[in-house]
């Protein structure tokens, strides 16, 4: 019988159910107090630098989380995006929020009166600041294009998941002379964040932002059940290494030929054209 | 449409015709309502339980629908049935999805209160740009009649003149649409040719040791790509060890070993990620600004 | 009228298209007025399309008519929890919005196990490759784990990357990545130049044919001459005064 | 010296200037000839198509527009000769308005241009509905659509684009489920290969074959190493590569100038590479820092 099937088999409750344990451990016993570390990251480490720089010009800022909806990227967006306007209301720079998806955008909306009502200074808000935009993908571009522009951005925010616009906002940023930060989960659309931001958060470091900038025990748990996660994997492929390239060496070791079989049966074969 | 054998009930019909449908659409109006009052009536401090409550149902059905055993597995009692209530969930999918869709296509407005705003503010102070505005409003309705006539006719205008309508409705959607949509979305996506070759010629200098790698790494697969890539470095024996010099074959190589364990990494992590950042939305642990609110 | 424009708007679109292009392309050299009518018809023309489009394609036939015309009166549901979200804007009972907004951050969390499951099973299965074979495979697989292990290690946050053997492979990960980054950087360049491409071929296959089939009529040398003097006119103003503003 | 320094701060809009004439000077000249080279994925989608049982269908599935056609349109012109040539039938369906009409204008004209190849040769001709398919646009959840069709074919389907039923056409009349699928190709601008992969492909062991525009084809190679992929036509280049495969080796395509034109392209910005770090060398060693802003 075929290991790989619609739904679930022994493979899955086993390997994702440590995933789960592992990440609701660690959420629990950071809730529970317990003290954890989460190492620097660079990237993130600039964004109160960068909210300064807006601060000396006395330009605004956008902040823009790309084509994000209210889905996990838009969510974490939203955070990251929380703490910026609240350092941005420290130093009153105007935060400007262009946004491609209405019901992203209604949270937005709440997030930041939010932000400013947190830092005492509720009469900063804006509400047209928080702008929708369309929610096609190029003409919202073409809309924050004109805003970098227009309104003269010191310090843009590039946080959320990102397509072919992201070039177009990020050279554009440059020739308006702005300072650029960006963090996206697209992989796609990081070579090209590098090549035209200031400072780039690459891939995973994303998810870790909202944790490392709010020092959360919940989120920060969940890093480190992540990092667990990320060792069980791991583990996993070196086993299975280990498995194969004995069984290519001495295929007559005891045991060998039953692991690699339940490894390939869940793992990997069935597959036209697999090795 | 089979939405009934999934959804029991039982007690009402499922389909209704002629005069009793405007009844009971209007009967289900007054129940949703009256669910909407009663939402409203709940005490904040219930409020938390709802929404985690409704948060948590929505998650259980699509990872049950994936986790149950969908066929009996022998010597377990009750499998069977479970294995039933599962094969129904996976039945029920398509009706989910198509529910989740019209529901979320009911926010079509949500953003266009906020752009109307806008504009209509930047038209009546007349500030400077004020004609830019005036052309979002003409073209966003523009577009937005001629396409909902074009499909309906207009029989009230007696048969010519709606047909004249539908004739223009049609022609005008043409030029709004294949002349506009279409040119401004592909010549804003062309854009990019242009910046990535600003963004090439200003990021990939030999600052560090990283921007070397990125370059030189970008440079090979730039060549190798292209026909021009193999002529030169033709030269090369065909086959052999030489001709894994070969540029085309360095950059083959590049693609398919080096980089892709460096996405496989990529992806791993961000694999993990977003399982752990949607058991904390599913089990409402998530904390951040949006989640820590007041209800 | 009604037969002229039917059966002239292809010429037309096809004008609004060139015009469309050339009008966006402004930006490429800076930030103009041209480009800010443009954007905002782009974001016009998108925003009226966007509704139109959810209309004709989901809320008529998926809601409206099997509501009406096949009587499955119990779609209207669908409008009251739809109505939700825009209790968003209600002060005191925006909570609402967050029951709707609840099901379907749920749903989304919930295909999680399937997601990765279908996705990154086999991608586990086939890290497993065997050091066997030739020289220059066991050389590639080498390289394989080498990048891999490297760059999943600049992804772990709950360590300090202090500790020399983990500061050099963490270190040593960002660098593969970079080498990841470089090829996918290459591979782009040559899609982003074919969209440019693209353009072209709309430019040099649509539009000149068209403006040729049109240099025959003598209309077409009336209006045009007339056309190149007002938007250069224009141009000319645009230009100049955003030049003496950034001076 | 002062000249060399120059070189790292040239104009933008004169290195748009010069993109803009070296891309189109092969576009204009088009050139006939074809890359010898054939990478491993695209050999790979070739026999692929070549393996597809004869009573079985392939679905190409097209989500992309008038943005990317330069890049998906040659992709999909190139498989659907090859089909014709081997008379596989083949059923097209769309994810777009734009992409559904354009994909069924370039079936037309690849059915026409094969249609005078064989007419020369007293072949029989290809027809619509007999050879392929057009099922024309569809909307709705993806994931549902993708896995309904798996299940049964006829039901998600139901008519082709010109509203014939698809049991009356003889190309898709005994298609019921994944069983008679011998292959689907994502011909897409955008990320919808993971739906294919977690609802049709993969559960159910049919080749994929991914067509994506170059842009995408680089996080691709993961999954052509586990096998969920079963070929991969890379952008424009993999059109070109697979066009030299089907015997259009010599004839002068959309796909053969753009080649040229990227191949220019590419030398071009590889020159400005080399003359900004020339630059910013020289810059660097007489002490002038004026390049590069980072921030930190």
């Amino acid at each position: 019988m075929s290991g790989m099937t619609d739904f679930a088999n022994p493979a899955v409750y086993i390997v994702e159910g440590l995933l789960v344990f592992f990440i609701l451990w660690k959420i629990l016993s950071a809730r529970r107090g317990r003290e954890l570390f989460i190492r620097r990251i660079p990237g993130l480490s600039v964004l109160d630098e960068a909210v300064g720089r807006a601060t000396e010009m006395g330009r605004p800022m956008v902040y823009a989380p790309g084509l994000s909806g209210l889905d996990i990227v838009g969510l974490q967006s939203m955070s990251i995006m929380s703490h910026i306007i609240r350092r941005a209301a420290n130093y009153s720079t105007r935060v400007i929020v262009p946004l491609a998806d209405p019901v992203l955008y209604t949270v937005a909306e709440e997030v930041a009166r939010d932000a400013y009502t947190t830092e005492g200074v509720p009469e900063q808000f804006i509400p047209e600041d928080i702008r929708y935009l369309t929610n096609e993908q190029f003409a919202w571009a073409s809309g924050v294009v004109g805003i970098l522009h227009r309104e003269k951005i010191a310090t843009a925010f590039y946080f959320g998941a990102y397509a072919a616009e992201a070039l177009i906002l990020a050279e554009n940023g440059q020739i308006a002379g702005a300072i650029q930060v960006a963090g996206t989960p697209s992989i796609t659309q990081i070579p090209f964040f590098l090549a035209a931001c200031d400072y780039t958060i690459i891939g995973d470091e994303y998810y870790a932002a909202s944790a490392y900038l709010s020092r959360e025990p919940t989120l920060l748990g969940s890093l480190v059940g992540q990092d667990y996660s990320k060792l069980l994997m791991v583990g996993l492929v070196l086993i299975g290494v280990l498995g194969v390239t004995l069984a290519a060496i001495e295929p007559h070791f005891p045991g060998l030929a039953n692991i690699n079989e339940l490894f390939n049966k869940y793992f990997l074969q069935y597959f036209p054209g697999s090795a | 449409m089979g939405y009934l054998p999934d959804f029991p009930m039982a007690l009402l019909p499922v389909s209704v015709h002629g005069k009793m449908l405007a009844v009971y659409i209007f009967g289900a109006l007054m129940a949703g309502a009256a669910g909407l009052v009663a939402l409203m009536a709940v005490p904040p401090r219930y409020r938390k339980i709802v929404v985690v409550g409704v948060t948590f149902f929505g998650g259980l059905y699509f990872s049950l629908e994936f986790l149950l055993p969908h066929q009996p597995v022998a010597h377990i009692p009750g499998s069977a049935g479970v294995a039933r209530f599962a094969n129904s969930l996976t039945r029920a999918k398509p009706n989910i999805a198509d529910w989740a869709m019209v529901i979320a296509s009911f926010t079509l407005l949500l953003g266009t209160f906020n752009l109307f705003a806008i504009h209509s503010r930047a038209v009546k102070k007349k500030t400077e740009g004020w004609y830019n505005s005036l052309a979002f409003f003409i073209t966003f309705f523009l577009i937005l009649i001629v396409g909902i006539l074009k499909d309906s006719p207009v029989s009230k205008l007696g048969p010519g003149a709606a047909k004249g309508l539908q004739s223009v409705c049609t022609s005008l959607y043409g030029i709004l649409f294949d002349g506009f949509v279409q040119n401004l979305d592909a010549t804003m996506f062309s854009l990019i040719a242009f910046y990535i070759v600003s963004a090439a010629y200003r990021a990939f200098r030999v600052r560090s040791a990283e921007a070397g790698l990125m370059m030189g790494t970008a440079g090979i697969i730039m060549l190798g790509l292209v026909p021009v890539g193999a002529w030169l470095t033709n030269w090369l024996p065909s086959t052999g060890l030489l001709a894994s010099l070969r540029l085309e074959n360095i950059t083959y190589w590049l693609l398919t070993w080096p980089n892709m364990a460096a996405q496989r990494a990529i992806e791993f992590g961000l694999a993990i990620g977003a399982v752990a950042m949607s058991l904390r939305i599913w089990l409402s642990l998530e904390r951040g600004s949006f989640f820590d609110r007041q209800l | 009228m009604v037969n002229w424009l039917a059966a002239n708007y292809g010429s037309i679109a096809i004008w609004a298209g060139a015009l469309c292009t050339f009008g966006i392309y402004t930006i490429l050299y800076k930030e103009n007025k041209f480009y800010r009518f443009f954007e905002h018809i782009f974001i016009g023309v998108y925003g009226g399309y966007g509704v139109y489009i959810t209309w004709h394609n989901i809320i008529l036939p998926k809601w409206w008519r099997p509501m009406t015309s096949e009587g499955l009166w119990w779609w209207i549901f669908a409008a009251v929890l739809g109505s939700m979200f825009y209790f968003m804007y209600s002060k005191k009972h925006a909570w609402i919005s967050r029951v709707i907004f609840g099901l379907f951050m749920g749903f989304a969390a919930g295909g999680i196990f399937r997601e990765f499951y279908e996705g990154y099973f086999p991608q586990i299965g086939s890290s497993m490759k065997p050091f066997s074979g030739s020289y220059s495979n066991i050389l590639s697989v080498a390289v394989f784990y080498v990048v891999l292990l490297a760059a999943m290690s600049y992804f772990f946050f709950s360590f300090e990357h202090k500790h020399p053997a983990v500061k050099n492979t963490a270190a040593a990960g960002r660098w593969f990545l970079m080498i990841g980054f470089g090829a996918m950087f290459g591979a782009t360049v040559m899609g982003r130049m074919t969209l440019f491409i693209g353009r072209l071929n709309f430019l040099i296959n649509r539009w000149i044919p068209e403006v040729r089939a049109e240099a025959q009529s003598s209309l077409f040398w009336i209006i045009m001459p007339a056309v190149v003097l007002i938007v250069s006119t224009i141009g000319y103003f645009v230009f100049r005064k955003s030049q003496k503003l950034e001076a | 010296m002062r000249f060399l320094i120059r070189l790292q701060n040239i104009d933008r809009r004169i290195l748009y200037v010069l993109v803009a004439i070296v891309l189109s000077v092969p576009l204009i000249i088009r050139p006939a000839k074809h890359p010898e080279t054939v990478f491993p994925e695209v050999r790979k989608t070739y026999d692929t198509i070549d393996a597809v049982k004869p009573d079985n269908i392939v679905l190409l599935s097209v989500s992309w527009g008038a943005g990317t056609q330069a890049e998906n349109d040659p992709q999909m012109q190139a498989l659907m000769r090859h089909m014709f040539a081997n008379n596989t039938k083949f059923v097209v369906m769309s994810w777009s308005l734009v992409g559904s009409e354009l994909s069924y204008q370039s079936g037309m004209h690849v059915q026409a241009d094969v249609n005078k190849q064989r007419s020369r040769e007293g072949k029989p001709l290809l027809e619509y509905g007999k050879d392929w398919a057009h099922v024309g646009y569809k909307t709705g959840s993806i994931s549902a659509i993708v896995s309904g069709l798996g299940e049964n074919f006829q039901q998600v389907m139901k008519q082709d684009r010109n509203g014939t039923p698809l049991t009356e056409l003889a190309a898709t009349r005994n298609i019921k489920n994944y069983r008679d699928i011998g292959a689907v190709v994502d011909l897409t601008s955008v990320g919808l290969m993971g739906y294919w992969i977690a609802y049709l492909t993969t559960p159910k062991h049919i080749p994929l074959i991914y067509c994506p525009t170059a842009v995408m084809s680089a996080t691709a190679y993961p999954y052509l190493d586990s096998g969920q992929l079963s070929g991969m036509l890379n952008g424009v280049m993999g059109a070109v590569q697979y066009e030299t495969l089907v015997g259009q080796a010599d004839v002068a395509t959309d796909a053969s100038a753009s080649s040229w034109a990227l191949s220019a392209a590419h030398i071009y910005i590889i020159l400005l590479i080399v003359l900004g770090n020339l630059g910013y060398l020289v810059a660097r060693k007489t002490g002038d820092r004026s390049g590069g802003s980072k921030l930190g």
